[in-house]
């Protein structure tokens, strides 16, 4: 670890989709004006497949190595220097970043090739690769940053990228206000990172030995023990500034409220960004700060209850909503919820095999939706769709084999890496049974509202009215072939981390042991495999009573759904159904309390101080007018009557004005010899 | 023993020669002489200051420049006068008192 | 040549201007292109002078020196170090292109240019200038072409504008000359020479103030000169609460010339403070930087930010964003970190550069819709993509996006910031998200949205104002990617003015 | 009394003496050459303070320039031939009351004055330092100078100039 490899290419695989970007996006116009829009395709997607194909170069480089070795890092030039403040551009590959940038480009390449079809009759086709370009770029920096400043350029670039994706169709200003909210809350979170950054470089620097970069920060981080700031310990007060960072940009409360408008912006862009691959950099940032947070306990605590009530409270929102995107929308949130429960009881690793399994079926899902979205020409109201199994069978097939996986039915990639982290919530030190109980509550909603989603949108009889109905179709191959490869993902992709009560049938977890040299080993701590056992089959029969409900009120319909949504008045429906009210609390409290005190900052301005500014001048001109009173009649009157006095004066004394040289000699010899005298008589 | 005051002396003697000269002559050539003497007195005293009181050679160089300007000014003058004498034919100042209201 | 490098960067411009009073007043295009010949050799010895600095010596470089009135001990003498370099390299490029941006200017084209000129001139010499006295003639002569510049050339409200402009800036331009003559006749011998001033900085520790009554506050004279300056200079930042000339003033102005208000003369602010009330009076900026400077530019920050985003003016919004960013500088300057103070003149050049860029675009829209009101756009980006590209470029580097320069200086001024005083950190960084949103929402409501049909047959941005933009756009990148390239020229000289305050520091 | 100081009273009475000429004169012929004495007389003088490049120079511009023009001036303005070469004066009285009185001040003020004094007088020749001040720090003014006299110059022949056209 001390001397790490530097390697070359890492670069290119951060900087090959910034070429493509950068092409695309100067040149794009003209170029697909000209030539048409295969060449704005092959110039994203070649560059994402590059990039993934080095990433897999990488990985290989890794597995080569021992476990400690497993290493690189290409340091690029010094980025800042400035005293203590030393920021390298440099990029790294451990094993926890070689399995971001794997899903990053693997699953981005996937969505790159799907776009292709989806986007194929956009004018801004261009355009939107520029950006889906841009924002792999970003999201890479992110993941292979070796110090938090340069990972602050990944994090805050994808947060733009996101911004101009989803107002990708800006005529519609319903779309740009969901970007400009999903970029300001995500600048209340960028604030908290920020803040954390200074927290950190200024407490090592306490020690003499101010970085901002991970592994001396690792190196560091015990010096920070018992330090304090405003009474409350460093390292707490740093995590959880960085934690509100990792709130904004994976979408958990309080600031989860950009991630459904999100869904306004294109639907692979919702499958890249907003479910597979930004959403999680909040888990990452965690993961990879996960020594600082071992050392903060209430940290811990606070990620974990927050990771929870999101789960929860995202899961209770999804089973009310009709939009197709929407529904999936809050069930990223709420398995994001999952992965920081994962994270916030110290299960480093089941956190980040959740986000990977996690990264396979949403983004199934969400293409899914978009080939069903597309092929409903544009129609995004479950309540209008149905029986589509009959028209998209692949899609069909497809979306089933995720609803499964996130459902959590045993041996799909879902089921063991909810169960992980349902495991490690129970039995790990940071951990209770309470958190394993509300999260498998949460499990067993997931299960209901995905079934009922697969069975409104896929089964019964299809409620769209005639038009849409003649023009229903499969999608063409290029986004068919990306859900199948995903698909398969979901299923296998879960299978190297196995625990060990499947070692016999998928072999040890290879997955926990890859990430042991980064985030220490798995804990086994408590409870035996039996217990692990016990508790998985008691997950899987909530998740299985809330598949059977949703069997009965949406495919048998024997039980009508307004049984639940009238209870309690209707009240915890509409509760449910109007998210809470969070959005329009945010709304009057920040929004409006922004904007009022914006006014009254003007209004102080122009009133206030342009008045006193104003008020000056005008006493100054007032005083000038009395002045000038005063001039016209006293000072003028009396400059008057003496020019008068002098008039006349003159007319007596012009006998004076001779013309004559002498007379005026005269004068002045005599002035000369009053002076002289007076000099004589009086001066010194 | 010659000392600063004679010279002073010399040159307010000049000086009020001149002056004199100035103020009682109706000829404009004779006025210019005085003028001519005044400017001479004012010489003397330069001179004596740098030689006694300051010892540089600034009053001298002074002295120079006030040679060159009654020079001037003695030109400039008399082209007058022959002007104002192709006029009026005649150079008595009384007669050119044209300035008189 | 090299040995006059200051010289001639300083009255090029001049000699411009008697050019172009010689050329008939008819001749629009010819008086254009050679105001603009005239500007360019200012340019390229600045590119000279930036590949020539020495980065490592802190003292002051190129100097030029001789007596000027030597019975009152005034002399020409010129020179730069790493707090004035950035802004006169700003300063020549910012120049050059609004030249080029003035091009539309049809009215008076011989006297706009001529005072143009003369403003160019005037602001190298401030930057320039190591004498107090030729510092204050300079600062004049920048004053008087602004003023002409604003009235005349200005929009319908001009002369409130520049009226207002004009008496702000005298009433600083007065302070600043009495704390500058009360500096003259403290010396023994009197002088203007500022280095010897900043030699002789200790020497007011025991100057007691004469008519101050008040012991227990220990405030000696150069408390009261310190304040004098600042005020001076806070109005050119300009600091709450003398920044309400800044908004007429930009609002008015024509669009070169708000460029120049913002990019170069509210720089000189901040610069005379750094070179004046820091280096000539430690003591006292140890004793005042954190209210006046510090707490202050925290302020600015917030209330800029807030009042920008009650703006429907699209003009005086960008100018109440200037009133938030020179906030940063304020705060970077009061904190005597490295990262801090180096920030605070990073951010100067920084926002010379994005403001720039954003007047500009505000021109450029102004031009064809001849009104700059937020609300009355709308789908620009339909109409004149390129132009909405290069825009948001802008915008998105006003905001500090990383990767840009404005997020370099902005992180390192609020670094700086959290070690001295986290709480003003924490507020100048919650000043991000503000401006994140009234950016945002501009962006929304001018460029975004259904496409306005009264605009539909706007043009696209020409080739001439894309020259003058992206050249800007060029450096804010490259300063975001590598900002050493600027870093490197400031550091050893603001290091030297760091150790010469933080002893008294309370 | 030293050989030196007789001189000096010489030369002084010769100056004052033609001034006087100069002043009283009836014939204006009379007082242009008594002229010549005095601005020889005073060019003596020069010599006596040290200041040789003064008194050559008198003699050159005073002897030989001014004087012969003012000469010029006479016979041009006077018809040699005619009888009245008269130099009219007129107010002789109040004119010698006030210069009298003015005089008797002068010479109070001049001994009343503590005037400075030099270290040490000396006598060396200055024409070689004068030379050098010219061409150093009198440079502005001796350039001037040198306009004042061209522009002197123009203006003579502009104003001879009309004569003829007349």
């Amino acid at each position: 670890m001390d001397h790490p490899i530097q390697t070359d290419y890492l670069r290119w695989i951060v900087l090959l989709p910034l070429l493509g970007a950068v092409w695309n996006g100067l040149l794009g116009a003209q170029l697909q004006k000209r030539l048409g829009k295969w060449v704005i395709s092959l110039f994203a997607c070649g560059p994402v497949v590059g990039s993934f194909l080095l990433s897999v170069a990488a990985f290989q480089d890794l597995l080569s190595r021992e476990p400690e070795q497993r290493f690189l890092i290409d340091r690029v030039y010094p980025w800042i220097t400035l005293a203590t403040l030393n920021v390298d551009v440099a990029f790294w590959v451990d094993p926890l970043s070689a399995v971001m940038i794997l899903v990053v480009t693997g699953i981005g390449g996937l969505i790159h090739i799907y776009s292709v079809g989806y986007m194929h009759d956009d004018r801004s086709f261009w355009r939107y690769f520029a950006f889906l370009n841009l924002f792999t770029f970003a999201m890479l920096m992110l993941v292979t940053a070796d110090n938090l400043l340069l990972m602050f350029i990944g994090w805050e670039g994808v947060g733009l990228c996101s911004y101009a994706l989803i107002g990708f169709w800006y005529h519609d200003h319903v779309n740009t206000r969901a970007g400009n909210k999903a970029f300001l809350v995500n600048r209340v979170g960028d604030f908290g990172f920020i803040l954390g950054i200074f927290l950190i470089f200024w407490s090592l620097d306490h020690h003499g030995h101010a970085t901002v970069t991970f592994r001396e920060i690792q190196k560091f981080v015990s010096l920070l023990q018992g330090q304090e700031i405003w009474g409350i310990g460093v390292i707490t007060l740093a995590t959880l500034f960085l934690f509100l960072g990792a709130t904004g940009k994976s979408a958990q409360i309080p600031l989860h409220v950009w991630l459904p408008d999100a869904m306004q912006g294109p639907t692979p862009v919702s499958a890249l960004i907003h479910a597979a691959t930004m959403v999680t950099a909040g888990v990452y940032m965690i993961v990879r700060l996960h020594f600082l947070y071992s050392l903060a306990p209430l940290t811990l605590h606070v990620v974990a209850f927050i990771g929870l009530a999101t789960a929860l409270g995202a899961a209770t929102i999804a089973l009310t909503q009709t939009d197709i995107k929407r529904v999936l929308a809050y069930s990223t949130i709420s398995q994001l919820g999952y992965m920081f429960l994962g994270a916030g009881v110290a299960a480093y690793g089941a956190a980040i095999f959740h986000l990977m399994t996690h990264a396979f079926f949403k983004a199934c899902l969400f293409l899914g939706s978009g080939s069903v979205i597309h092929a409903m020409g544009g129609e995004q109201d479950m309540r209008n769709m149905g029986g589509l199994r009959r028209h998209m069978p692949w899609t069909f097939l497809t979306f089933t084999v995720a609803v499964l996986a996130i459902a959590g039915t045993p041996l799909t990639a879902g089921f063991f890496s909810k169960d992980e982290i349902l495991w490690q919530a129970f039995s790990s030190p940071h951990g209770t049974p309470l958190l394993w109980f509300f999260g498998v509550v949460g499990a067993g909603l997931t299960a209901f509202y995905m079934f009922r989603q697969l069975f409104l949108v896929f089964f019964g009889e299809c409620r769209a009215n005639h038009h849409v109905k003649e023009h229903l179709h499969e999608s063409p191959a290029v986004m068919t072939l990306p859900l199948v490869v995903l698909a398969v993902g979901s299923i296998v992709a879960g299978w190297i981390g196995a625990p060990a009560a499947f070692a016999p049938m998928f072999g040890p977890n290879l997955f926990a042991a890859w990430l042991e040299p980064v985030v220490g080993g798995r804990h086994e701590a408590q409870g035996s495999a039996t217990l692990e056992e016990i508790l998985m089959v008691l997950s899987v029969s909530v998740a299985a009573a809330g598949v059977y409900l949703a069997y009965r009120m949406y495919f048998k319909r024997s039980l009508s759904p307004e049984r639940f949504s009238s209870l309690a008045n209707g009240r915890p429906y509409r509760l449910f159904f109007n998210k809470y009210y969070v959005d329009e609390f945010y709304q009057s409290v920040f929004v409006d309390g922004a904007l009022k005190l914006a006014r009254v900052g003007a209004w102080i301005d122009e009133h206030i101080i342009d008045f006193i500014v104003d008020g000056s001048a005008k006493t100054t001109a007032f005083v000038s007018w009395l002045n000038g009173l005063f001039d016209n009649y006293v000072i003028d009157g009396l400059v008057n009557a003496v020019a008068d006095g002098t008039f006349w004066a003159g007319g007596k004394f012009r006998k004076v004005q001779t013309g004559n040289i002498n007379s005026y000699l005269y004068v002045i010899l005599g002035a000369v010899i009053v002076v002289i005298i007076v000099k004589l008589r009086y001066g010194s | 023993m010659v000392g600063l005051t004679h010279y002073l002396v010399i040159g307010a003697i000049l000086f009020c020669l001149g002056l004199y000269t100035v103020l009682t002559r109706r000829n404009a050539i004779s006025i210019l002489m005085g003028v001519e003497l005044i400017l001479n007195s004012a010489n003397i005293n330069y001179v004596a200051f740098a030689h006694y009181s300051s010892g540089s050679l600034d009053g001298q160089i002074y002295a120079i420049f006030v040679i060159m300007l009654a020079a001037a000014e003695a030109a400039v003058g008399l082209a007058i006068v022959l002007a104002i004498f192709q006029l009026f034919h005649t150079i008595d100042v009384a007669a050119t008192e044209t300035l008189r209201e | 040549m090299t040995d006059h490098v200051l010289t001639y960067m300083t009255f090029f411009p001049v000699a411009g201007m008697v050019a172009v009073l010689l050329l008939p007043r008819e001749r629009h295009d010819l008086i254009r292109w050679v105001s603009a010949l005239f500007t360019v050799p200012p340019l390229l010895l600045a590119v000279w002078l930036f590949r020539n600095f020495d980065r490592a010596n802190p003292g002051f470089q190129f100097i030029e020196k001789f007596d000027w009135i030597p019975a009152y001990n005034i002399q020409y003498f010129v020179g730069v170090d790493g707090i004035s370099i950035s802004m006169v390299l700003l300063t020549a490029l910012l120049s050059f292109l609004c030249i080029f941006a003035s091009w539309g200017i049809d009215k008076g084209v011989k006297g706009y240019f001529a005072l143009f000129l003369l403003l160019d001139a005037g602001m190298m010499g401030v930057f320039v200038a190591l004498d107090f006295f030729l510092f204050y003639i300079f600062w004049e002569v920048m004053l008087l072409p602004m003023y002409f510049l604003i009235g005349i050339w200005g929009g319908p409200r001009r002369e409130y504008a520049a009226i207002k402009f004009f008496l702000y800036t005298l009433f600083g331009s007065v302070l600043m000359l009495l704390a500058i003559l009360a500096l003259y006749f403290t010396t023994e011998p009197h002088t203007f020479d500022m280095t010897q001033l900043i030699a002789q900085s200790d020497r007011y520790g025991t100057t007691p103030l004469p008519f101050w009554p008040f012991d227990q506050l220990r405030w000696g004279f150069q408390h009261v000169v310190w304040m004098a300056l600042f005020i001076g200079f806070a109005i050119k930042i300009p600091a709450f609460p003398f920044h309400t000339w800044l908004p007429d003033a930009h609002v008015e102005a024509p669009t070169a010339i708000s460029v120049i208000l913002a990019g170069v003369l509210l720089k000189m602010g901040t610069y005379g403070i750094l070179r004046i009330n820091y280096s000539m009076f430690p003591e006292a900026t140890g004793d005042l930087a954190f209210w006046f400077l510090g707490a202050l530019g925290a302020w600015n920050i917030i209330y800029g930010a807030l009042c920008a985003m009650a703006q429907k003016d699209l003009k005086k919004l960008v100018a109440y964003s200037s009133v938030s960013h020179m906030g940063y500088v304020m705060l970077g300057m009061a904190t005597f970190t490295p990262h801090g103070i180096n920030g605070a003149v990073l951010q100067m050049f920084n926002h010379g550069t994005i403001t720039g860029m954003l007047f500009l675009m505000v021109g450029v829209i102004y031009d064809r819709a001849h009104h700059r009101d937020i609300e009355g756009f709308g789908g620009v980006a339909a109409i004149m993509p390129v132009y909405t590209g290069v825009s948001a470029f802008a915008i998105f580097a006003s905001m500090g996006l990383p990767g840009l320069s404005g997020f370099i200086s902005e992180v390192l001024v609020l670094l700086g910031a959290w070690q001295k005083y986290p709480v003003l950190s924490v507020l100048g960084a919650s000043g991000v998200i503000l401006t994140a949103g009234y950016l945002l929402w501009t962006v929304q409501r001018v460029f975004l949205g259904a496409t306005n049909e009264k605009y539909k047959t706007m043009p696209e941005i020409n080739g001439r104002e894309l020259f003058t933009m992206i050249p800007l756009a060029v450096i804010i990148l490259i300063v975001g990617v590598y900002p050493s390239v600027v870093l490197d020229l400031l550091s050893a000289s603001l290091e030297q003015l760091n150790q010469a305050v933080i002893p008294h520091l309370g | 009394m030293e050989i030196s100081t007789a001189i000096f009273y010489l030369v002084a009475a010769v100056t004052v003496g033609s001034a006087a000429m100069v002043a009283f004169s009836r014939n204006i012929i009379h007082s242009a050459f008594s002229l010549l004495g005095t601005f020889a007389g005073v060019a003596g003088i020069y010599v006596f303070l040290g200041a040789d490049f003064v008194a050559g120079v008198q003699v050159l511009v005073y002897v030989g320039g001014i004087l012969v023009l003012i000469l010029f001036a006479v016979m041009l303005t006077h018809r040699i031939t005619d009888v009245q070469i008269t130099n009219r004066s007129a107010g002789r009285i109040p004119g010698l009351v006030v210069v009298a009185i003015l005089f008797v001040l002068l010479v109070q003020s001049i001994g009343e004055t503590p005037w400075a004094k030099a270290k040490e007088v000396v006598y060396k020749a200055t024409t070689a330092s004068i030379g050098d001040l010219f061409l150093g720090d009198y440079l502005l003014p001796f350039e001037l100078a040198s306009l004042v006299l061209l522009a002197a110059l123009i203006g003579a022949v502009v104003l001879a100039r009309q004569e003829i056209k007349e």
